[in-house]
């Protein structure tokens, strides 16, 4: 989706004001949402590319005045619901009204297992076979598509020429997973110029390097 | 957005996170013990010191430096930090002739087992906006000036790939040990907002 | 700027809720706003194009948040003080500290002139030769810029190509005209299939016009 | 951001206005008379009949129509219809084949002397952004179905020409006269968010 947390190239934000010797959180309600995030997704009901999309998707205004962590507690309340793991009813009234299945009981994340499940984290990379459709060097173009889902190819990229920098082999892919759906594609690295993205102005030897799926390219025409 | 830090007066957002714990520790999906563990482990045990003792050991090992930069999942793990938030990591060079710039234009993607969980300002629309169109002016604001002759590279995070800058050894550190190495590396400087400053510097800057 | 006020083809923003008999104010501060807008204009000290600028370059999440004549109040409020006929002080306590020159008293719009004014309105044709760059049928491209300052060539026709619909002929260039130069440029009207500009899931037969200033566009290569 | 209408809980934003109005006629920038005029002339004066007039005298006159189409400034001027944000006019026709739809992506630009001040929706975020990339599911959302051989099109108000969507004549007005023409179109139908309802439809829908 074209949503407001595709930042990328916007004007008008301001200064980055970083924060000297910043603690690692500024409030206590900042640890909980980290925390409750983390082990909700022991469930198993939802995705990393899931998350993203449940935080994304925000009214604009909303997103842009939530802070991070605010969009973090956003996106947890919309997961819960949506796996059914908490019913509307639950959540405004923060009391249980139905028990946890066994099933799902069993995959709870107890503490003596947190070390474990974060040292091992996910594995997004796939085995499947698959061909590669582009070769370092190759120039490639961005599709220019505007999917109301979530998509990883950034707005400023789409429809822009790069080079193939790497290709770093098969993942699932992000657009699909979000959906619920593992589809393998390799991910290339793929270099713009800085001119190519903003014009004549940039800087000529700079460049900016994203990481693309094959279902976010194709050969350029030149 | 205003935060109470008093109890008796708890914002919204406060409330409602008080509430969901509540409810999913009563429905068993938490176990509360774990919290407080996940809570504890990005607190104190992981954070850009892991990262930092990467950079110095590729510093003083070109062995492992060849390794990092070749392979840098394997490399890094093998220091032990691996896992969620970092399972498939690159590490980008920099060199007189190229800076290297870490983002995530789309949300916030960053090496959680080498630099632990990402500064505010990272995660903020400034930083995340600004960083591929006007890098050279983020640098600027972070007190880095590149000479015109340098070329940034900016890496924006869109996938599950994710980046650590390897840091020039700045002037000065002969005879340092890693340890002693590690502890020049900041956060900035592997992020790429910054340089390493030399240790004749340090405290001054 | 590529500000929050670039709104085409952005996702998110739900359903547009049209209400039904609607008033033509709905609150009393709101008709104030609109004429103290139109009244203060009348002291020459900005154009239209300031006026845009000074509306749209506001922080994304507040520029999203407020309504349209909150909008209208910054602004409003901006070049009051950017132009000097205010100062900061002025504003904050409500009081005038400093009486208005006998050179701006004299330009006060008086009730009596309001039909008038109104009814002359603005002029933004030019009188000046510009040659046409560009001649209607003409394959055009927009330039692919990103300027912090004001423009009117919204991000998603940038670097698109379209068609030469209609040579409107000479106008003051808004991008400039924000910066107080009076620079004369044609204006086209040039269409872009749905296709080129949203990809192929858009409606083949569909087009979007923009009007765009030389300034704005090259030949197409293609 | 609620408006309080009791006067004893004034928002922000009232008080700003209020504040400013003050200051204003205080410095003598402003002419209390003329705030009145100004509000008086938008509210009373200045609306979307005039445009309804134009509409129907094209429908009425097809010399006129030509000249709308080809001269719209002049044409609309010589029915006293002129002046600001409509200062150069656009007329675009809907035929079976085509309809065109008007927005302005980057402000709110509209024809103020055809059509008077702009609805809220027309200035929303929500109609701004879809109409360009959505135009289709924006008309359905207004209850206008296209077939598919109808091509749409969008004008986008980025400079200082204003549009005025000419719509199609609905079946049923034989023997009507301009007066009762221009009663049966809509501000809707002239930006191209509808078509014109049929009389005998008038009242159902």
């Amino acid at each position: 989706m074209n949503g407001a947390h595709d930042l990328g190239g916007m004007h008008g934000f301001g200064p980055i004001n970083p924060e000297a010797d910043e603690p690692v959180f500024h409030h206590e309600w900042e640890r909980r949402i980290l925390a409750l995030t983390l082990a909700s997704g022991a469930m198993g009901r939802w995705n990393i590319d899931k998350s993203r999309y449940a935080r994304e998707n925000q009214l604009p205004a909303q997103y842009l005045a939530n802070s991070y962590y605010q969009t973090w507690l956003v996106g947890l309340e919309k997961l819960l619901l949506e796996a059914g793991l908490i019913s509307a009813e639950e959540l405004a009234s923060g009391q249980s009204t139905e028990a946890l299945s066994e099933d799902l009981a069993g995959k709870v994340l107890k503490a003596e297992m947190v070390a474990g499940a974060l040292s091992r984290g996910d594995r997004f990379r796939m085995d499947d076979d698959v061909a590669a459709k582009f070769t370092v060097g190759e120039r490639v173009q961005v599709l220019n598509n505007h999917p109301t889902h979530h998509t990883r190819a950034p707005r400023y990229v789409r429809g822009h020429c790069g080079v193939v920098a790497q290709d770093h082999g098969v993942f699932v892919f992000a657009d699909a997973n979000a959906q619920g759906k593992k589809v393998p594609q390799r991910i290339y690295s793929v270099c713009f110029t800085a001119q190519d993205l903003w014009g004549p102005d940039a800087v000529a030897k700079d460049c900016v390097y994203v990481d693309l799926w094959d279902g976010h390219l194709e050969a350029a025409a030149v | 957005m205003s935060e109470g830090h008093d109890h008796s007066h708890l914002s919204d957002t406060e409330l409602r996170v008080r509430s969901l714990e509540s409810l999913l520790v009563e429905k068993g999906i938490v176990d509360p013990a774990a919290l407080d563990t996940l809570v504890q482990t990005y607190e104190e045990k992981i954070g850009p010191q892991n990262g930092a003792h990467v950079v110095a050991r590729a510093w003083t090992e070109p062995d492992f430096k060849d390794w990092l930069l070749r392979d840098a999942s394997a490399a890094i793990s093998e220091m032990g930090y691996h896992g969620r938030q970092g399972e498939h990591m690159n590490v980008v060079e920099n060199t007189p002739q190229v800076h290297n710039l870490v983002v995530c234009t789309l949300c916030s993607c960053y090496p959680w087992p080498v630099l632990g969980l990402p500064p505010t300002w990272y995660k903020s629309a400034p930083y995340r906006s600004r960083a591929v169109i006007d890098p050279r002016g983020v640098l600027r604001e972070f007190g880095t000036e590149l000479s015109s002759d340098v070329a940034v590279r900016v890496w924006d995070s869109t996938a599950e790939l994710r980046y650590l800058v390897l840091p020039e050894q700045p002037q000065g550190c002969e005879g340092m040990n890693r340890q002693e190495l590690a502890a020049l590396v900041t956060r900035n400087a592997m992020i790429g907002v910054e340089k390493v400053s030399p240790p004749s510097q340090r405290g001054v800057v």
